[in-house]
Protein backbone atom coordinates (compact mmCIF):
# COMPACT_ATOMS: atom_id res chain seq x y z
CA UNK A 1 0.00 0.00 0.00
CA UNK A 2 1.01 3.38 -1.00
CA UNK A 3 -0.32 6.75 0.16
CA UNK A 4 -0.20 9.00 -2.39
CA UNK A 5 -1.33 12.88 -2.38
CA UNK A 6 -1.90 15.48 -4.79
CA UNK A 7 -1.31 18.91 -5.54
CA UNK A 8 -3.07 22.02 -7.37
CA UNK A 9 -4.12 20.62 -11.08
CA UNK A 10 -2.86 17.28 -10.60
CA UNK A 11 -5.27 17.05 -7.65
CA UNK A 12 -8.31 19.35 -9.26
CA UNK A 13 -8.33 16.66 -12.41
CA UNK A 14 -7.65 13.20 -10.70
CA UNK A 15 -10.80 14.76 -8.01
CA UNK A 16 -9.42 13.94 -4.86
CA UNK A 17 -6.04 15.31 -2.64
CA UNK A 18 -4.90 11.86 -1.53
CA UNK A 19 -5.58 7.97 -1.76
CA UNK A 20 -4.07 4.71 -0.75
CA UNK A 21 -3.30 2.52 -4.02
CA UNK A 22 -2.55 -1.43 -3.82
CA UNK A 23 0.66 -1.20 -6.83
CA UNK A 24 1.40 -4.15 -9.11
CA UNK A 25 5.02 -5.85 -8.02
CA UNK A 26 6.04 -4.67 -11.33
CA UNK A 27 5.81 -0.83 -10.35
CA UNK A 28 9.08 -0.38 -9.22
CA UNK A 29 10.40 3.21 -10.04
CA UNK A 30 7.96 6.85 -10.57
CA UNK A 31 8.01 6.51 -14.17
CA UNK A 32 6.37 2.99 -13.41
CA UNK A 33 4.13 4.71 -10.90
CA UNK A 34 2.78 7.50 -13.77
CA UNK A 35 2.40 5.31 -16.33
CA UNK A 36 0.35 2.56 -14.26
CA UNK A 37 -1.91 5.45 -12.61
CA UNK A 38 -2.87 6.90 -16.07
CA UNK A 39 -4.15 2.79 -16.73
CA UNK A 40 -7.23 3.96 -13.66
CA UNK A 41 -9.43 6.24 -15.65
CA UNK A 42 -9.85 9.26 -17.40
CA UNK A 43 -9.24 11.54 -14.99
CA UNK A 44 -5.97 10.13 -14.14
CA UNK A 45 -5.05 10.08 -17.82
CA UNK A 46 -5.98 13.65 -18.16
CA UNK A 47 -4.14 14.91 -14.97
CA UNK A 48 -0.63 12.30 -16.01
CA UNK A 49 -1.44 13.47 -19.96
CA UNK A 50 2.60 14.83 -20.07
CA UNK A 51 4.16 12.48 -17.48
CA UNK A 52 7.47 14.47 -17.79
CA UNK A 53 5.87 18.42 -16.48
CA UNK A 54 4.91 16.14 -12.92
CA UNK A 55 6.89 16.65 -10.33
CA UNK A 56 7.17 14.12 -7.68
CA UNK A 57 8.63 13.72 -3.74
CA UNK A 58 8.97 10.55 -1.72
CA UNK A 59 8.45 10.86 1.88
CA UNK A 60 8.71 14.81 0.98
CA UNK A 61 12.30 14.99 -0.94
CA UNK A 62 12.38 16.06 -4.50
CA UNK A 63 12.95 12.71 -6.89
CA UNK A 64 13.93 12.02 -10.71
CA UNK A 65 11.51 9.91 -12.21
CA UNK A 66 14.41 7.60 -12.29
CA UNK A 67 13.66 6.75 -8.61
CA UNK A 68 12.51 3.71 -7.24
CA UNK A 69 9.21 4.03 -5.52
CA UNK A 70 10.54 0.67 -2.56
CA UNK A 71 10.15 2.18 0.79
CA UNK A 72 8.05 5.16 0.01
CA UNK A 73 5.73 5.92 2.65
CA UNK A 74 4.01 9.00 0.91
CA UNK A 75 4.63 9.75 -3.05
CA UNK A 76 3.18 13.74 -3.61
CA UNK A 77 2.58 14.30 -7.75
CA UNK A 78 2.06 17.79 -8.83
CA UNK A 79 2.91 20.14 -11.16
CA UNK A 80 5.85 22.75 -11.13
CA UNK A 81 5.94 24.87 -8.40
CA UNK A 82 4.57 28.43 -8.65
CA UNK A 83 5.33 29.99 -4.99
CA UNK A 84 7.68 32.57 -4.03
CA UNK B 1 31.74 27.87 13.91
CA UNK B 2 28.30 25.96 12.94
CA UNK B 3 25.44 27.87 10.85
CA UNK B 4 22.60 29.63 12.56
CA UNK B 5 19.26 28.49 12.76
CA UNK B 6 16.91 29.18 10.08
CA UNK B 7 13.95 31.12 10.88
CA UNK B 8 11.33 29.30 9.33
CA UNK B 9 7.40 29.24 8.69
CA UNK B 10 4.25 28.51 6.77
CA UNK B 11 1.21 30.15 8.08
CA UNK B 12 -1.84 31.46 6.62
CA UNK B 13 -1.49 34.92 8.45
CA UNK B 14 -0.02 37.72 7.55
CA UNK B 15 3.29 38.69 8.67
CA UNK B 16 5.17 41.76 10.42
CA UNK B 17 8.20 42.44 8.92
CA UNK B 18 9.31 44.70 11.21
CA UNK B 19 8.99 42.05 14.31
CA UNK B 20 10.63 39.25 11.95
CA UNK B 21 13.64 41.97 11.44
CA UNK B 22 14.12 42.96 14.99
CA UNK B 23 13.84 38.87 16.34
CA UNK B 24 16.57 38.58 13.62
CA UNK B 25 18.76 41.47 14.42
CA UNK B 26 18.26 42.89 17.85
CA UNK B 27 21.55 43.04 20.60
CA UNK B 28 23.71 41.92 18.05
CA UNK B 29 26.52 43.78 17.14
CA UNK B 30 27.98 41.52 14.33
CA UNK B 31 25.89 42.25 12.14
CA UNK B 32 26.70 45.39 9.34
CA UNK B 33 23.99 44.22 6.94
CA UNK B 34 20.47 43.06 6.38
CA UNK B 35 18.19 42.30 3.24
CA UNK B 36 14.56 41.93 3.01
CA UNK B 37 12.84 40.32 0.59
CA UNK B 38 8.85 41.02 -0.24
CA UNK B 39 7.23 39.55 -2.56
CA UNK B 40 3.69 40.56 -2.70
CA UNK B 41 0.28 39.97 -5.01
CA UNK B 42 -0.10 42.66 -7.75
CA UNK B 43 -3.40 42.90 -9.09
CA UNK B 44 -2.28 42.83 -13.16
CA UNK B 45 -3.29 46.30 -13.98
CA UNK B 46 -6.49 45.55 -12.24
CA UNK B 47 -7.06 41.97 -14.19
CA UNK B 48 -6.79 39.91 -10.67
CA UNK B 49 -9.22 39.81 -7.47
CA UNK B 50 -6.99 37.00 -5.54
CA UNK B 51 -4.17 34.31 -5.39
CA UNK B 52 -4.91 31.64 -3.71
CA UNK B 53 -1.58 30.01 -2.71
CA UNK B 54 -1.74 25.54 -2.41
CA UNK B 55 1.37 24.25 -0.40
CA UNK B 56 2.37 20.96 0.48
CA UNK B 57 2.35 20.91 4.37
CA UNK B 58 5.53 19.57 5.94
CA UNK B 59 7.32 19.55 2.78
CA UNK B 60 6.91 22.91 2.21
CA UNK B 61 8.74 23.53 5.46
CA UNK B 62 11.34 20.70 5.14
CA UNK B 63 12.11 22.57 1.59
CA UNK B 64 12.64 25.75 2.95
CA UNK B 65 14.39 24.73 5.98
CA UNK B 66 17.06 22.83 3.57
CA UNK B 67 17.17 26.18 1.13
CA UNK B 68 17.65 28.26 4.06
CA UNK B 69 20.31 26.03 5.47
CA UNK B 70 22.43 25.86 1.59
CA UNK B 71 22.51 29.83 1.95
CA UNK B 72 23.46 30.51 5.41
CA UNK B 73 26.36 27.98 5.09
CA UNK B 74 26.90 29.00 1.32
CA UNK B 75 27.16 32.97 2.28
CA UNK B 76 28.08 32.70 6.09
CA UNK B 77 25.39 34.43 7.11
CA UNK B 78 24.61 35.49 10.17
CA UNK B 79 20.84 35.22 10.22
CA UNK B 80 17.96 33.97 8.25
CA UNK B 81 14.57 33.71 8.48
CA UNK B 82 11.93 32.97 5.69
CA UNK B 83 8.37 32.77 5.71
CA UNK B 84 5.51 31.94 3.46
CA UNK B 85 1.61 32.44 3.27
CA UNK B 86 -0.86 30.42 2.26
CA UNK B 87 -4.55 30.46 1.25
CA UNK B 88 -6.08 33.33 -0.10
CA UNK B 89 -3.97 36.34 -0.49
CA UNK B 90 -5.28 39.97 -1.93
CA UNK B 91 -3.66 42.82 -4.35
CA UNK B 92 -0.97 44.38 -2.40
CA UNK B 93 -0.68 41.92 0.13
CA UNK B 94 2.02 40.02 1.37
CA UNK B 95 3.53 36.92 0.23
CA UNK B 96 6.69 35.65 1.25
CA UNK B 97 9.12 37.56 3.31
CA UNK B 98 13.42 36.72 3.43
CA UNK B 99 15.59 38.33 5.52
CA UNK B 100 19.12 37.92 5.06
CA UNK B 101 21.76 39.34 7.76
CA UNK B 102 25.94 39.00 7.40
CA UNK B 103 28.85 41.22 8.43
CA UNK B 104 28.95 42.76 4.68
CA UNK B 105 26.42 43.85 1.96
CA UNK B 106 27.31 41.40 -1.40
CA UNK B 107 26.39 38.27 1.49
CA UNK B 108 23.69 39.76 2.92
CA UNK B 109 22.17 40.35 -1.04
CA UNK B 110 23.55 36.89 -2.75
CA UNK B 111 22.06 34.87 0.56
CA UNK B 112 18.31 36.74 0.15
CA UNK B 113 18.38 36.33 -3.45
CA UNK B 114 19.60 32.54 -3.66
CA UNK B 115 17.01 31.91 -1.35
CA UNK B 116 14.09 33.20 -3.63
CA UNK B 117 15.43 31.99 -6.40
CA UNK B 118 14.97 28.66 -4.60
CA UNK B 119 11.98 29.21 -3.13
CA UNK B 120 10.09 29.82 -6.44
CA UNK B 121 11.34 26.40 -8.34
CA UNK B 122 11.96 24.05 -5.44
CA UNK B 123 9.40 24.76 -2.20
CA UNK B 124 5.92 23.36 -2.68
CA UNK B 125 3.48 26.06 -3.59
CA UNK B 126 1.35 26.54 -6.54
CA UNK B 127 -0.61 29.66 -7.44
CA UNK B 128 -4.30 30.23 -8.35
CA UNK B 129 -5.30 33.26 -9.87
CA UNK B 130 -9.00 34.80 -9.51
CA UNK B 131 -9.66 36.94 -12.58
CA UNK B 132 -12.10 40.45 -11.34
CA UNK B 133 -15.15 39.14 -13.20
CA UNK B 134 -14.86 35.95 -11.96
CA UNK B 135 -14.85 34.14 -14.89
CA UNK B 136 -11.64 32.06 -15.03
CA UNK B 137 -9.54 30.91 -12.26
CA UNK B 138 -6.05 29.48 -14.00
CA UNK B 139 -2.75 28.11 -12.22
CA UNK B 140 0.10 30.08 -12.81
CA UNK B 141 2.67 28.55 -15.46
CA UNK B 142 5.87 27.82 -13.78
CA UNK B 143 8.74 30.18 -15.58
CA UNK B 144 11.66 29.29 -17.51
CA UNK B 145 12.83 32.36 -15.98
CA UNK B 146 12.58 30.88 -12.70
CA UNK B 147 14.56 27.84 -13.59
CA UNK B 148 17.07 29.86 -15.74
CA UNK B 149 17.38 31.88 -11.96
CA UNK B 150 18.13 29.09 -9.97
CA UNK B 151 21.01 27.80 -12.54
CA UNK B 152 23.18 31.23 -11.96
CA UNK B 153 24.08 30.10 -8.07
CA UNK B 154 25.69 26.66 -9.90
CA UNK C 1 6.44 56.37 -18.68
CA UNK C 2 8.56 58.38 -16.62
CA UNK C 3 10.74 57.14 -13.80
CA UNK C 4 9.25 57.88 -10.32
CA UNK C 5 10.99 60.47 -8.25
CA UNK C 6 13.05 58.61 -5.28
CA UNK C 7 12.65 59.35 -1.86
CA UNK C 8 16.24 60.57 -0.99
CA UNK C 9 17.61 62.07 2.51
CA UNK C 10 20.58 62.89 4.47
CA UNK C 11 20.18 63.01 8.24
CA UNK C 12 21.66 62.31 11.93
CA UNK C 13 18.73 60.85 13.33
CA UNK C 14 17.70 57.14 12.96
CA UNK C 15 15.65 56.39 9.85
CA UNK C 16 12.54 54.05 10.29
CA UNK C 17 12.76 50.88 8.07
CA UNK C 18 8.55 50.56 8.41
CA UNK C 19 7.89 53.39 7.56
CA UNK C 20 9.81 54.10 4.95
CA UNK C 21 8.63 50.70 3.41
CA UNK C 22 4.56 51.65 4.11
CA UNK C 23 5.63 55.14 2.56
CA UNK C 24 6.94 53.62 -1.01
CA UNK C 25 3.96 50.69 -0.89
CA UNK C 26 1.04 51.45 0.81
CA UNK C 27 -2.10 51.42 -1.52
CA UNK C 28 -0.20 50.31 -4.53
CA UNK C 29 -1.15 46.84 -6.47
CA UNK C 30 1.53 46.91 -9.19
CA UNK C 31 4.26 46.53 -6.70
CA UNK C 32 5.25 42.61 -6.64
CA UNK C 33 9.04 42.94 -5.20
CA UNK C 34 10.60 45.19 -2.62
CA UNK C 35 14.07 44.69 -1.51
CA UNK C 36 15.11 46.75 1.78
CA UNK C 37 19.11 47.35 2.56
CA UNK C 38 19.68 48.12 5.92
CA UNK C 39 23.54 48.23 6.63
CA UNK C 40 24.59 48.57 10.50
CA UNK C 41 27.36 49.71 12.29
CA UNK C 42 29.25 46.50 13.45
CA UNK C 43 31.67 46.78 16.80
CA UNK C 44 34.53 44.09 15.05
CA UNK C 45 34.57 42.00 17.90
CA UNK C 46 34.20 45.00 20.39
CA UNK C 47 37.57 46.68 19.60
CA UNK C 48 34.92 49.37 17.94
CA UNK C 49 33.23 51.95 20.05
CA UNK C 50 31.56 54.06 17.61
CA UNK C 51 31.61 55.52 13.86
CA UNK C 52 31.76 59.06 12.97
CA UNK C 53 29.85 59.87 9.49
CA UNK C 54 31.24 62.97 7.70
CA UNK C 55 29.49 64.05 4.76
CA UNK C 56 29.42 67.02 1.96
CA UNK C 57 26.43 68.81 2.67
CA UNK C 58 24.30 69.15 -0.87
CA UNK C 59 26.60 67.15 -2.45
CA UNK C 60 25.60 64.17 -0.75
CA UNK C 61 22.02 64.38 -1.31
CA UNK C 62 22.48 65.58 -4.91
CA UNK C 63 24.60 61.79 -5.69
CA UNK C 64 22.57 60.00 -3.72
CA UNK C 65 19.55 61.25 -6.01
CA UNK C 66 21.63 61.34 -9.43
CA UNK C 67 22.49 57.52 -8.30
CA UNK C 68 19.27 56.81 -7.74
CA UNK C 69 17.51 58.03 -10.84
CA UNK C 70 20.04 55.72 -12.44
CA UNK C 71 18.57 52.69 -11.15
CA UNK C 72 15.38 53.74 -11.30
CA UNK C 73 15.83 53.38 -14.57
CA UNK C 74 17.89 51.05 -15.22
CA UNK C 75 15.57 48.63 -13.91
CA UNK C 76 12.74 50.06 -14.40
CA UNK C 77 11.66 50.56 -10.66
CA UNK C 78 8.72 51.47 -9.31
CA UNK C 79 10.25 53.16 -6.31
CA UNK C 80 13.37 53.70 -4.87
CA UNK C 81 14.13 55.29 -1.30
CA UNK C 82 17.71 56.11 0.09
CA UNK C 83 18.52 57.50 3.75
CA UNK C 84 22.13 57.95 4.80
CA UNK C 85 22.93 58.90 8.41
CA UNK C 86 25.85 61.37 9.28
CA UNK C 87 27.28 61.61 12.89
CA UNK C 88 27.49 59.41 15.48
CA UNK C 89 26.88 56.22 15.34
CA UNK C 90 27.16 53.44 17.76
CA UNK C 91 27.35 49.68 17.00
CA UNK C 92 24.15 48.10 16.26
CA UNK C 93 22.87 50.99 15.00
CA UNK C 94 21.37 51.93 11.21
CA UNK C 95 23.64 54.00 8.98
CA UNK C 96 22.02 53.90 5.33
CA UNK C 97 19.08 52.58 4.07
CA UNK C 98 17.78 51.65 0.65
CA UNK C 99 14.35 50.42 -0.88
CA UNK C 100 14.10 49.50 -3.70
CA UNK C 101 10.55 48.52 -5.24
CA UNK C 102 9.70 46.60 -8.89
CA UNK C 103 7.55 44.49 -10.19
CA UNK C 104 9.50 41.44 -9.94
CA UNK C 105 11.96 39.81 -7.68
CA UNK C 106 15.43 40.43 -10.00
CA UNK C 107 14.62 44.00 -10.52
CA UNK C 108 13.95 44.96 -6.95
CA UNK C 109 17.19 43.06 -5.55
CA UNK C 110 19.53 44.34 -8.85
CA UNK C 111 18.36 48.22 -7.68
CA UNK C 112 19.39 48.11 -4.16
CA UNK C 113 22.24 46.04 -4.78
CA UNK C 114 23.10 49.03 -7.52
CA UNK C 115 22.54 52.20 -5.47
CA UNK C 116 24.80 50.30 -2.29
CA UNK C 117 27.51 50.21 -4.60
CA UNK C 118 27.14 53.15 -6.30
CA UNK C 119 26.92 54.94 -2.46
CA UNK C 120 29.75 53.17 -1.48
CA UNK C 121 31.75 54.70 -4.28
CA UNK C 122 30.77 57.88 -4.92
CA UNK C 123 28.45 59.30 -2.17
CA UNK C 124 30.22 62.06 0.02
CA UNK C 125 30.37 60.32 3.28
CA UNK C 126 33.40 59.25 4.96
CA UNK C 127 33.65 56.71 8.08
CA UNK C 128 36.18 57.53 11.61
CA UNK C 129 36.45 54.80 13.60
CA UNK C 130 36.56 55.61 17.65
CA UNK C 131 38.01 52.41 19.06
CA UNK C 132 37.01 51.09 22.51
CA UNK C 133 39.87 52.08 24.59
CA UNK C 134 40.34 55.64 23.14
CA UNK C 135 43.72 55.40 21.26
CA UNK C 136 42.93 55.19 17.57
CA UNK C 137 40.35 57.84 15.72
CA UNK C 138 41.66 56.55 12.55
CA UNK C 139 39.85 56.96 9.00
CA UNK C 140 38.10 53.85 7.12
CA UNK C 141 40.28 53.08 4.34
CA UNK C 142 38.55 52.86 0.89
CA UNK C 143 38.54 49.31 -0.63
CA UNK C 144 39.38 48.00 -3.62
CA UNK C 145 36.28 45.26 -3.59
CA UNK C 146 33.67 48.48 -3.31
CA UNK C 147 35.68 49.64 -6.76
CA UNK C 148 35.10 46.03 -8.27
CA UNK C 149 31.79 45.73 -6.78
CA UNK C 150 31.11 48.86 -8.92
CA UNK C 151 32.17 47.31 -12.10
CA UNK C 152 30.17 44.55 -12.26
CA UNK C 153 27.44 46.71 -13.43
CA UNK C 154 29.09 48.45 -16.30
CA UNK D 1 38.86 84.22 -6.05
CA UNK D 2 37.38 80.35 -5.29
CA UNK D 3 36.34 78.46 -2.16
CA UNK D 4 38.03 75.38 -1.74
CA UNK D 5 35.73 72.73 0.91
CA UNK D 6 37.49 69.87 2.89
CA UNK D 7 36.38 66.92 3.81
CA UNK D 8 37.75 63.86 6.54
CA UNK D 9 41.59 63.67 6.56
CA UNK D 10 42.00 66.20 4.02
CA UNK D 11 40.17 68.92 6.30
CA UNK D 12 42.16 67.28 9.78
CA UNK D 13 45.70 67.86 7.58
CA UNK D 14 44.73 71.21 6.21
CA UNK D 15 43.45 72.14 9.84
CA UNK D 16 40.49 73.91 8.05
CA UNK D 17 37.39 72.88 6.94
CA UNK D 18 36.95 75.65 4.12
CA UNK D 19 38.84 79.00 2.63
CA UNK D 20 38.27 81.26 -0.20
CA UNK D 21 41.78 81.49 -2.02
CA UNK D 22 43.05 83.49 -4.97
CA UNK D 23 44.50 81.42 -7.62
CA UNK D 24 47.22 82.79 -9.51
CA UNK D 25 46.57 82.76 -13.51
CA UNK D 26 48.03 79.90 -14.71
CA UNK D 27 46.38 77.42 -12.19
CA UNK D 28 43.57 76.27 -14.98
CA UNK D 29 43.17 72.21 -14.12
CA UNK D 30 42.42 70.67 -10.74
CA UNK D 31 46.05 68.79 -11.21
CA UNK D 32 47.53 72.22 -11.52
CA UNK D 33 45.49 73.25 -8.42
CA UNK D 34 46.63 70.43 -5.81
CA UNK D 35 50.44 71.39 -7.32
CA UNK D 36 49.41 75.12 -6.02
CA UNK D 37 47.72 74.26 -2.93
CA UNK D 38 51.01 71.71 -1.95
CA UNK D 39 53.42 75.03 -2.29
CA UNK D 40 51.16 76.76 0.39
CA UNK D 41 52.88 75.38 3.53
CA UNK D 42 53.60 71.94 4.78
CA UNK D 43 49.84 71.38 6.58
CA UNK D 44 48.94 71.38 2.38
CA UNK D 45 51.84 69.29 1.26
CA UNK D 46 51.00 66.42 4.14
CA UNK D 47 47.35 66.46 3.27
CA UNK D 48 47.91 66.27 -0.46
CA UNK D 49 51.21 64.23 -0.40
CA UNK D 50 49.49 61.73 -2.59
CA UNK D 51 47.31 63.69 -5.16
CA UNK D 52 46.37 61.01 -6.94
CA UNK D 53 44.36 59.61 -4.43
CA UNK D 54 42.82 63.03 -3.47
CA UNK D 55 39.14 63.35 -4.98
CA UNK D 56 37.81 66.25 -6.56
CA UNK D 57 34.45 67.92 -6.73
CA UNK D 58 33.26 71.15 -8.45
CA UNK D 59 30.26 72.61 -8.14
CA UNK D 60 29.24 69.04 -6.18
CA UNK D 61 29.89 67.03 -8.85
CA UNK D 62 33.15 64.34 -9.07
CA UNK D 63 35.61 65.71 -11.48
CA UNK D 64 38.74 64.26 -13.12
CA UNK D 65 42.18 65.40 -11.96
CA UNK D 66 42.65 66.71 -15.34
CA UNK D 67 39.20 69.26 -15.80
CA UNK D 68 38.96 72.71 -15.97
CA UNK D 69 38.50 74.59 -12.73
CA UNK D 70 36.95 77.63 -14.96
CA UNK D 71 33.90 78.77 -13.89
CA UNK D 72 33.91 76.63 -10.68
CA UNK D 73 32.14 78.13 -7.22
CA UNK D 74 33.32 75.52 -4.82
CA UNK D 75 35.87 73.22 -5.32
CA UNK D 76 35.80 70.36 -2.81
CA UNK D 77 38.79 68.29 -1.80
CA UNK D 78 38.64 64.56 -0.47
CA UNK D 79 40.10 61.40 0.27
CA UNK D 80 38.23 57.96 -1.55
CA UNK D 81 34.52 57.59 -0.08
CA UNK D 82 33.71 55.51 2.54
CA UNK D 83 30.14 55.59 3.07
CA UNK D 84 27.24 53.16 3.02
Amino acid sequence: MAKLVYFAWVRERIGKSEEELDLPAQVTTVRDLLDHLKTLGEEYEHALQYPEVIRVAINQEHVEHSETIAGAREIGLFPPMTGG
Amino acid sequence: MSAPTPTIRVQAEDFDLPSELLALTKGRHDIGAVVTFSGLCRDEQGALSALELEHYPGMAEAEMTRIASLALERFSLLGLTAVHRYGKIMPGENIVLVIAAAPHRQAAFDGANFVMDFLKTSAPFWKKEHAVDGSARDWVSAKDADDQAQEKWR
